[in-house]
């Protein structure tokens, strides 16, 4: 049992920290990158891949650095300390897990090589309004049809991972070229970007074979889950640092609003919410790495954790604030808005309970250690 | 102890009723309905069309369009028009300087306002927040300086509600910077395009432009728009916060987006026991929050406030942000779409839900936090 | 729409309370009462048969006073307040409920005139462990079997009113002297008394026919369900009310508890709760009153936020008087230990709960008033 | 970061779990088990059982029967000891007085107490709280005055926790009255047979009796019974709160309440969703739990305590409750009979949940209430 990073692992925090914090240093150059589409920065995307955060989770073989869990989740908590834009966990995580674990060798080299080097954005089309995109088979010739929505970062992505319905049933993963879709991009509330991609008879390959994938869909769902509790982490650790902060230094009736206790209280539950729910994420991410068969039960914990810490504190970091936390010149509504997203996105709370719940009959304790 | 309306007052519920789902123009209606943002135009239209009918300002004394009703029919006026997706009359006119004016204001301040407030020609904005005074209003800075038949007005004012639109405010100033706190603060009516008047918009978190700063520099200020007496301003704000009895909880708007809710939700209601219970758990606080607003009403006919008004702003901001988190784990993904535009597979109600859901999260700060409220409430209600 | 009671309402309230105000004058006096078999005082009972307070909801053909839920709610309320130990609800509100629906005209005047005069208890036997009495004719002569547990005052019982199955199908009431059926009687937690009471060809007269009575039951819980809210409103104000007395008055590092912020905010919030919970229960006696269609509906609504602020602020009491408030020579514990009670007699809120959210679909909004 | 256990601490576990299972009496296990309370007798056994096999006082010196175990190791100890339905052994004498003593103590004291205080020949009572000081414990007013040879001890403690069980009693008293508060108390070890020292038992509200008063009326206590110096009883005092870091939090009972609380449920687990996600929810709060407390463990090799620590006490009695609670909602109606004796169906765990839900409404308020643990949390971790 350890929950400490190595000295390495500590090193590449404080580079991609260094490299998040110079490149999203205020409130106003966030708003200033995502204004205008893509909705992040080219240029910190090359950087990060620079400092080989987009190849760290693929092996060698395939273009990657042999990294594991450890190293995604640090990267992910800085992207949630500074609400860096950039597609990190949908691209690398998500569509990178996607392409280790089913790609030939040819299309690992390829999709791989080029998003550790930071030359490909990986957008993974997978959520639906209730009808599943379909894919029909022509000989050596696949084509897929139907509409995937809100697909991230979907209308920037050079390369489409579609979940596509199989002729013989189940679900596959196709690769189509961004441009081959039909996309409209918009703004998600925070501040990202999503969009409708349509495919009407749109040439695709299989991700490795044409075959039902469900198993390691599910996986790499669960990679991204925890990716993005971390990403959460990170925002919960801040929106709670700054309303430390800022009850320590705002006055009101002439004291600081640390002299109330009614909210220095409210700061503590705060805090405890936070601790827990990092010790829950810190230990899916120890699950993924050394016990995978558990993966999708502890990734569904992590996120049923993040789903309640984050709104704790995510609400309590806006009242807190009062009025200068609803403005989109103070950063804390963002962090508020964020966290909303990211608990939307792959499942939410309620979603991970219902699973939880179904089997709860099944075992006597949890334990966390096997 | 009875249940049942008077068959007055049934009827009384069902003439508004019809007035507001039959006089009131449909596209108002339907841009309530759909959770979108009113532009001026609609807001003004609804408000005429209920001032036309004598329905805009019930609150007020008779002879300046009040309505000699009981606080039961306030409150059903109120809740229907809610139900219905009707705007409810401008605040900063209807339920805050309106009565102020009514009540403290000279006879011909009155003849020069108070129609034009009631029909919404005037749009009035209110100057009280400042930067540096949150809760604690009573620490303004804002100051007016007495030269000769005018103020001189100075200081900036913030989270001025619709004040892109406002064509008059309703300030509290320092005139006497000596008196502590409360004694030396006075309320001026300013016109919005004086010189030296600038609004800057405050964008929040939803996205949304609906509240500003408002600054003053060298503002001239004709001393008749002072109301009342100089340095009475505070009592005067204390009359306007306090005014209202009848409406402080949304109860009828939440009760509208609860049901539309479940619309949203469709067959999940039934397939998923964790939603339906949590539905059935806001319903029920919700019955309650609304039953108690009657108790209000209803115990209120001796004029003094009644205890449990206390918990109706505090309560009913906490379930209507209750309403709106759930609209948007009804959502679910499709949350994430809030910027979705023509062509967009996902539903209108599901891509305003994020940005109402972060909108109203300012429900339990604005107009006395919610922490204010659980002071009064510890205070003057318990006594400690 | 009118929430206030009449003036003669409000003389009731004070007879009742000036009444168990003196009987139960402090927490050893009620403490010496619940010691011993039954439980609560015969004197008391019997006083509160001369003021009428027994036979309130019975017509007075039957031998009643003719009143109507409004004056029982007084009466519940009242005992709440005190927390004194008589069976009133059992014994007049469900038992009495059930007579007077079922009752033959001889039943009627029997039971309820006794009831009325304070010379009988009844006791309803409906909860079982799962396995339902059964109810065997022969002739005219009905004889049953089965177990009943937990019998609110069951062991002190004159007559006990028992749920069975019928041969036929249904569940039906019947009248079983009490001493005709095997009792245990015990403790319950909250100071009072119930019983295993056990039928073993146990002879049984049918209460009025011998048909199916599922919906006078209901009916009758219904009541018995809206008169315990009213029980709880009454421990709920008592509660809040020593609360703040106490914040006022104890001292800690040398000033009052009222100048700690974080615990006045608390009773702000139980004092929302118990304001919220008066305004839906008193709705529910007014529903019983005037649109008997909607009780069932009303007392679920009733009970469900009776559990809620029951829980809120029983617990909040304990916590907010610190150590003294464990104690059983202090009130506020024994407050907590009857609302306690209260929640699991009859259904729980997670019961009241289950059944509105089956309903959740058929309705748009929830109106009050029909 | 790794998840596994080391191969040792898999084997430590192991021989843990073993031992508890088979060598502590079946019958003090099956009174845990059944939440039923234990006799003198039945604790006394149990901890000179451990004794017996080095197993009661791990966190002491070695040289007083410690062992020389890693944070986890002693984590692993406690959390087995919970599961196999072992009671812990006795604070007062374990984790309290004894390590105090083994600190501060003279060599004489440390020979004279620390081995009867391990295999529990001595059974301690605390004696800090008085009537009038709850948290604010330094403003206790029991007094000791020196008399030749002798302290003379005058005044009152209370919430004396299993004090009807005492043989001897820790105290704090006041031996400089003029002193300020925390620096003129000192901590005395009386003998409670001692002539003047009366125990009056306190019901609680579940009908238990478990803490009782104290009363010292002229009670000679010989000065050797000082621990340490005279005026210093405030740091033992603080010393002594502040040693325990594992086992802060009961994360091994509650898991074993809620998995028993399952049983209990049995097909309603599936019949009743509400009943299933809120046995989900609360695994997964005792899982957040139980991983903070291992984190703590795991990252307080370097002797500092993990600020995360102070969650521990807060977050393990809520969830302690929670469970409890939990536990007489599934006994539903069956909760009343909790004085039901032979011959009642009623099943021996519904008799007992009430009481226990009752009883442990003390665990946010004793030994440190929540409120201070929030004050520690917002003053200390956040500098609030």
């Amino acid at each position: 049992m350890d929950f400490t990073l190595s000295s390495e692992q500590k090193a590449l925090r404080d580079a991609v920290r260094g490299l998040l914090t110079s490149a999203y240093d205020s409130t106003e150059t966030r708003r200033e990158v995502v204004k205008d589409d893509p909705g992040f920065s080219e240029k910190t995307w090359a950087r990060l891949a620079e400092l080989g955060a987009l190849g760290l989770p693929f092996s060698e073989e395939d273009g990657g650095f042999g990294a594991g869990p450890v190293e995604v989740s640090v990267v992910a908590e800085e992207i949630g300390r500074t609400l860096a834009p950039e597609p990190f966990v949908e691209s690398v995580v998500l569509g990178g897990s996607l392409v280790a674990a089913l790609g030939t060798a040819e299309q690992r080299s390829d999709l791989i090589g080029r998003l550790a080097e930071g030359a490909l954005v990986l957008a993974v089309a997978h959520e639906d309004l209730g009808k599943p995109v379909t894919a029909t088979q022509d000989g050596d010739a696949w084509t897929l049809d139907g509409v995937k929505e809100p697909v991230l970062h979907g209308a920037r992505a050079d390369v489409l991972l579609v979940t596509a319905a199989l002729p013989g049933g189940g679900t596959g993963v196709f690769v189509v070229e961004g441009d081959a879709a039909t996309r409209t991009g918009y703004r998600t509330h925070d501040g990202l970007r999503a969009a409708r991609v349509a495919f009407d008879g749109t040439a695709a390959t299989p991700l490795g074979e044409a075959s039902d994938a469900a198993a390691a869909i599910e996986d790499a769902v669960a990679r991204a889950q925890v990716a993005y509790c971390h990403e959460a982490l990170g925002a919960i650790d801040v929106a709670l640092h700054q309303t430390v902060e800022y009850l320590k230094t705002r006055k009101q009736f002439g004291v600081p609003l640390s002299t109330f206790q009614a909210l220095t209280f409210r700061a503590a539950d705060m805090y405890v919410s936070a601790e827990l729910v990092r010790s829950t994420v810190s230990w899916a991410t120890l699950v993924l790495a050394d016990d995978p068969d558990r993966a999708r039960e502890a990734a569904a914990r992590a996120k049923l954790q993040v789903s309640r810490a984050a709104r704790h504190i995510g609400q309590e970091a806006i009242q807190l604030h009062g009025g200068i936390g609803m403005t989109a010149e103070y950063s804390v509504g963002h962090y508020t808005s964020r966290l909303t997203a990211i608990e939307h996105t792959l499942g939410a709370g309620s979603d991970q309970l219902r699973v939880l719940a179904s089997s709860v009959g099944e075992h006597g304790v949890v334990e966390p250690i096997a | 102890m009875k249940l049942r309306l008077s068959q007055e007052d049934a009827d009384f519920r069902e003439e508004m009723r019809t007035f507001f789902t039959t006089q009131v123009p449909q596209d108002i209606r339907d841009t309530v309905a759909a959770r979108r943002e009113l532009s001026k135009d609609q807001v003004v239209r609804a408000q005429q069309t209920l001032n036309a009918a004598g329905l805009a300002v019930p609150g007020w004394p008779v002879e300046w369009g009040g309505k000699d009703w009981t606080p039961l029919q306030r409150h059903i006026w109120h809740e229907e028009m809610q139900l219905a997706c009707v705007p409810l009359p401008l605040a900063f006119n209807a339920s805050m300087i309106g009565p102020v004016i009514a009540q403290f204001g000279s006879q011909e301040m009155k003849e020069r306002f108070l129609p034009a407030t009631a029909n919404l020609d005037i749009w009035w904005s209110q100057g009280f927040s400042e930067p540096d005074a949150g809760s604690d209003l009573a620490s303004l800075r804002t100051s007016a300086v007495r030269d000769g038949d005018h103020y001189v007005v100075n200081g900036q004012k913030t989270w001025t509600t619709l004040g892109q639109y406002g064509d008059w405010i309703f300030t509290l100033v320092r005139t006497d910077p000596e008196a502590k706190k409360q004694a030396g603060i006075s309320m001026l009516l300013i016109d919005m395009t004086s010189p030296g008047l600038t609004v800057r918009p405050i964008e929040l978190i939803d996205g949304g432009h609906e509240v500003n700063e408002v600054f003053f520099e060298d503002v001239r200020v004709p001393a008749e728009n002072l109301v009342g007496e100089e340095n009475k301003g505070w009592d005067y704000a204390k009359f306007l916060l306090g005014n209202e009895r009848v409406g402080v909880a949304p109860v009828g708007s939440t009760k509208r987006i609860l049901a539309q809710a479940k619309e949203h939700a469709g067959d999940r209601l039934e397939q998923d026991p964790l939603l339906a219970a949590r539905v059935a758990e806001l319903e029920n606080e919700l019955l309650a929050l609304e039953l108690t607003a009657l108790r209000v009403v209803a115990d209120s006919a001796d004029g003094k406030p009644h205890p449990a008004s206390s918990v109706l702003k505090l309560r009913g901001t906490e379930l209507q942000q209750d309403v709106t988190e759930l609209v948007v784990d009804i959502a679910g993904p499709l949350s994430l779409a809030s910027g979705a535009a023509d062509g967009s597979d996902v539903p209108d109600w599901a891509r305003v839900a994020t940005p109402q859901y972060l909108n109203y999260r300012k429900a339990s700060i604005y107009g006395g936090s919610n922490e204010v409220q659980r002071q009064i409430i510890a205070k003057t209600i318990l006594g400690l």
